[in-house]
């Protein structure tokens, strides 16, 4: 049997004493969708960071693919979108897409590509400062997808985007799945975390207090999550 | 068990002190050209001496920071530095009121102060740092790396010295100046017997102070956990 | 191999950035010959003085338009957090660094360059006589300026204090490479011939250089994860 | 009336901020004193130098240190928007702009009156030797640097090149302020009995402060309102 | 009659040539709360800083209450949550709340008060910096809410709140309607808008295209707006 795509293996991350995430531990085979749901400082973001190598765990360990997150081959291989977009403004959306393909070995045929896919084209040469809300987005996903990640780390990928947006990403997210590809993403839009997961994680004060598979009534009702498994207070 | 230690220690320290300021005051003998106030030296260096010291074991447990991430040697590098932060402004001090007595000004662009004065400022700098960033784990990393980088310095500094006309006494110390006495053997003896007595109270403000880092870091993770409940 | 590759890129994104809009360099330039009038109006410097001073004069210059530059070199990262995307990208930290580093040297290096005749004009400096000499000097003093100064700019990038805090760390830990730097550009302005211990700075200055590289590219991982 | 109660709530609120850290009152200390060594290695200035430069190098100290503190001025409210609360609030753009002025004029002064023995110390200069009229002629320049470098961090604060701009732009425009500063100090300091041309300096000095005080209340509020 | 709670005539707003607001003209009654709805980029954010007197309109007037923004005594009677929380980090949270509270001349019985009413008197001493994201959220609402103020501008308030947060603000949304205050709040999240308005608004590139009553259908379809009034792209 292959490794699991992501293993957390009693993960603490301590800032000071204070434990943001205390023993998480969860495997996610490839191809899984796992939406990671909490409260306002939940310590969604911090497992985030730590799955993607931005930041150590304090106790534990992480592998993704079998591997350190901190190798060079591991990291190739994963995608980041975090809260914010990741771009250079003065940079145009052509030179963003190239600085970071360059690191990560993508060819100037699959940036323009991309470029098409998330409807860039006629603007590429232009400087990201001058971008819409919306098509910085949009370019921000092409810039984290555009070397075929087998891995995606998200970090509420829907917040203040509009419906449009939403619905080119989840097409995409969904696309990357069928390709085989694991998602891990944070949000509190249930909802639309719902129509896409197969896996669900709740987060309650650093600990992982439910991880399993996503039901119906998961789906029909947003409260349920919260009132089955999260704590009273 | 640490408070036993440190009043031990304040047990051997305190009287030594105060033997030896009696000693220095009434018995050495003056010195030739500078009169009384050359007394002053008894503290001047081995106060550096001390601060020296302090800082080498707050590069020492930096680098077992890094290496080993536990929160301990982080304190044992705070307290360190802010002792020996002490100990070179006693340093610094002794040494203005010496030159505004024997030079007649209190400062003198003169090498080795300069430097003094430039070790003070870094470990300074490394204290804003610290106080600067509030996340304990970041704090403690970035701090660790300064230190390194500043001891790293203090060492260039040091060698510089000897490429450097100076107006500040040269070295006196027999085990400097290789075996050459400059001074009389009474006063040398003095002055180790001082520098024992300086650093004894050095590890009693480093333990005193790390009882304090370690209660400030209780008092912070269980403010974070009141925070957290809401 | 592959470090060097992906530092160049970064160097090269660096550098891009700051050519497209040229205002760090425009407004370090302008700021430097601020600077300069400053002094001139301040001391009123008598051609024997500028002699005996031009290489301190021309560094302080320099170090100061220095702090305003590695500044950028993390600072620049910050708007959309794409440092993030950086360090979760397959470019170790040392990478990183270098490449940053890099691209301070080049931007320093080509202000310095432009300064020189400026300085030259104002103060009435004979600056070319032992041009290939300085240009080296420069070389040796701008890279520990490049390297320590971006390095303390990672450790400072998330203060708020960090215009403050940054050159008051930097500074201090910077005047072992500076004062061997101000000797031997005053020395080499001068034209005078070589004093005996010529060598002996720039032997401290290579070294210093030596050290903080290697002990920088050793530890940058290490910060840049956090 | 109700403006002058409105820019006391400001200028009392960024005072409590400041001293709850103390970080810049204590960054730019430190800052001063490097700058301080910095010259002491560039210049290795004698005692008769100092006895003539004296005012221009404590100047040159405040006018860097000064450029720190204002710099704070409308940087402070970045991290969470709060400039939006306080000008969709009552206070107008006069008191909100005076109220900070105000502020940074306290600092600065405060800064300064701390650096002055030190500069004493370290310098060899006996400077208590006509202290009243030294205080005044800091306070005018001080409020010379307060209100015109507040006024332009107002302009600047949104630029990603604040800590470079800033100072670009200021130190050209405080000059005709900075240099009666520097000679009216340089005159005070060695106790000389007054030139002819004190009275000069000093109404230019006085002159500036009321011309730009004047304008910039008045154009506050159109900088603040975006 | 009395003068309208607020009244946009003819507004434009451009940024260098570029118009984010086009002719935009509303009346609000006292007492109506409006969703100020739009894609990414559409000019709410826009919109709200020229009602709140933090931008100017380039062409057109607005009225609140009859009288101009930039008047001390209108603006002493707005209260504004932006994007960002505006508070001082440094400060604790009573010193927060005296600062502002001091420039609209609030009693410290009141600031009291209001430190009770968001839950905060047991922190109330410690500097904001140290508080989560909920707590800070809260101490927000209680600076834009505690000078009593009968218009209120709120820029996509629930954006990555959580469900507690969210219900919190919804709570003392709908006590100062019911006290007869004028709400206007943009935002992508339609569904927890809708609850509360009793107007709809649509903004498309700058330009209102739909001003009016909240329907039955807006409540029950979140996409319903967007396909009836919206442009096709
Ligand atoms: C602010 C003024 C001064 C400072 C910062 C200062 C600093 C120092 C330092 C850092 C050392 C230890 C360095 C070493 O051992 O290599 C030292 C040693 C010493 N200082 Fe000072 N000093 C000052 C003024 C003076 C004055 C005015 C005198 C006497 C005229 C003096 C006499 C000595 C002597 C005799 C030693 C021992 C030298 C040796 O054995 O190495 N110092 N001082
Ligand atoms: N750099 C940091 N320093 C100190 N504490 C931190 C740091 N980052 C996060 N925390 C704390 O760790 C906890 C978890 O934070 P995290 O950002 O992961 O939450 P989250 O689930 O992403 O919340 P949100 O939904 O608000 O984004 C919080 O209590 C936060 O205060
Ligand atoms: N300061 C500015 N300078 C230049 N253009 C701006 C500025 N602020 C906004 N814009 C432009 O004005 C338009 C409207 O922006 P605005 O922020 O009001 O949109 P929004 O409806 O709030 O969008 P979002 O849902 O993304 O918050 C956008 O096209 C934006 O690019
Ligand atoms: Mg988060
Ligand atoms: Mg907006």
């Amino acid at each position: 049997m292959s490794a699991p795509a992501v293993a957390a293996a009693g993960v603490w991350k301590y800032f000071g004493d204070y434990p943001a995430l205390r023993d998480v531990r969860f495997e996610l085979q490839p191809g899984e969708c796992l939406a990671l749901l909490g409260r306002n400082g939940a310590g969604k973001t911090t497992l985030l960071r730590i799955l993607g190598g931005l930041s150590g765990a304090s106790k534990g360990a992480v592998e993704i693919n079998g591997g350190d997150v901190r190798a060079s081959e591991t990291r190739a291989r994963i995608g980041w979108l975090g809260h914010s977009i990741g771009l250079y403004d003065e940079l145009s959306a052509r030179e963003n897409l190239r600085t970071f393909g360059a690191l990560y070995g993508v060819s100037r045929a699959v940036i323009t590509e991309w470029l098409e896919k998330v409807n860039l084209t006629h603007v590429a040469d232009a400087p990201v400062r001058e971008y819409s809300r919306g098509m910085r987005q949009r370019l921000a996903v092409a810039r984290a997808f555009q070397h075929g990640p087998r891995l995606l780390l998200l970090d509420e990928p829907f917040t203040s985007l509009d419906d449009k947006a939403i619905a080119l990403l989840q097409g995409l997210l969904a696309e990357a799945r069928a390709s085989g590809a694991t998602i891990i993403l944070s949000t509190h839009q249930i909802r639309e975390a719902m129509e896409l997961a197969s896996k669900v994680a709740l987060l309650d004060r650093g600990k992982l207090v439910h991880f399993g598979e996503r039901t119906e009534e998961m789906l029909a009702d947003a409260g349920y999550l919260y009132r089955t498994y999260g704590s009273a207070a | 068990m640490r408070r036993k230690v440190i009043l031990a220690l304040g047990a051997v320290a305190l009287p030594l002190l105060l033997r030896n300021l009696y000693v220095i005051m009434f018995l050495v003998p003056d010195e030739m050209e500078q009169g009384p106030i050359y007394r002053i030296f008894y503290y001047h260096l081995p106060a550096f001496f001390t601060a020296a010291l302090c800082y080498l074991t707050a590069m020492v447990t930096s680098i077992l920071y890094l290496a080993k991430k536990d929160p301990k040697y982080d304190a044992i590098a705070v307290s360190a530095t802010e002792t020996g932060l002490a100990f070179a402004a006693v340093n610094l001090i002794t040494g203005m009121i010496w030159g505004r007595i024997s030079w007649g000004i209190w400062w003198a662009w003169d090498p080795r102060l300069t430097w003094a004065l430039i070790c003070w400022i870094m470990y300074f700098g490394y204290l804003m740092l610290r106080s600067a960033i509030d996340d304990p784990t970041e704090r403690a990393k970035n701090s660790a790396v300064l230190s390194i980088f500043a001891s790293a310095s203090v060492a260039v500094t040091w060698k510089a010295i000897e490429w450097w006309r100076t107006q500040h006494p040269g070295p006196v110390l027999s085990i400097r100046t290789g075996g050459v006495q400059k001074i009389d053997p009474m006063m040398e003896q003095m002055l180790y017997v001082n520098t024992i007595a300086l650093v004894l109270l050095a590890v009693i403000f480093v333990l005193v102070r790390l009882r304090q880092e370690e209660v400030q870091r209780e008092i912070d993770a269980l403010r974070r956990y009141a925070h957290a409940m809401n | 191999m592959t470090m060097l590759r992906h530092a160049a890129v970064v160097a090269a994104k660096d550098l891009r950035s700051e050519f497209r809009t040229k205002e760090s360099i425009n407004s370090t330039m302008s700021f430097s010959v601020v600077i300069l009038l400053l002094f001139a109006f301040a001391f009123d410097p008598s051609p024997d003085m500028i002699a005996e001073f031009g290489g301190g004069l021309l560094w302080i210059v320099f170090v100061f338009a220095g702090a305003l530059i590695v500044n950028r070199a993390f600072a620049r990262e910050l708007p959309n957090d794409c440092i993030d995307v950086l360090v979760s990208s397959p470019a170790s930290g040392a990478s990183l660094f270098l490449g940053k580093a890099a691209a301070a040297f080049v931007l320093l290096y080509g202000i310095e360059c432009i300064c020189l005749p400026v300085f030259g004009i104002l103060y009435n400096v004979t600056w070319w006589r032992s041009l290939g000499g300085l240009l080296g000097v420069l070389a040796l003093g701008t890279w520990a300026m490049a390297c320590v100064g971006v390095f303390i700019s990672a450790l400072t990038v998330n203060l708020r204090l960090r215009e403050v805090m940054l050159p008051m760390l930097v500074y201090p830990v910077l005047i072992p490479a500076i004062l061997p730097a101000m000797m031997l550009t005053n020395t080499l302005l001068t034209g005078q011939p070589m004093p005996s211990d010529f060598m002996v700075w720039l032997r401290l200055l290579a070294g210093f250089n030596i050290m903080f590289t290697t002990l920088s590219v050793y530890l940058a991982e290490t910060i840049l994860v956090r």
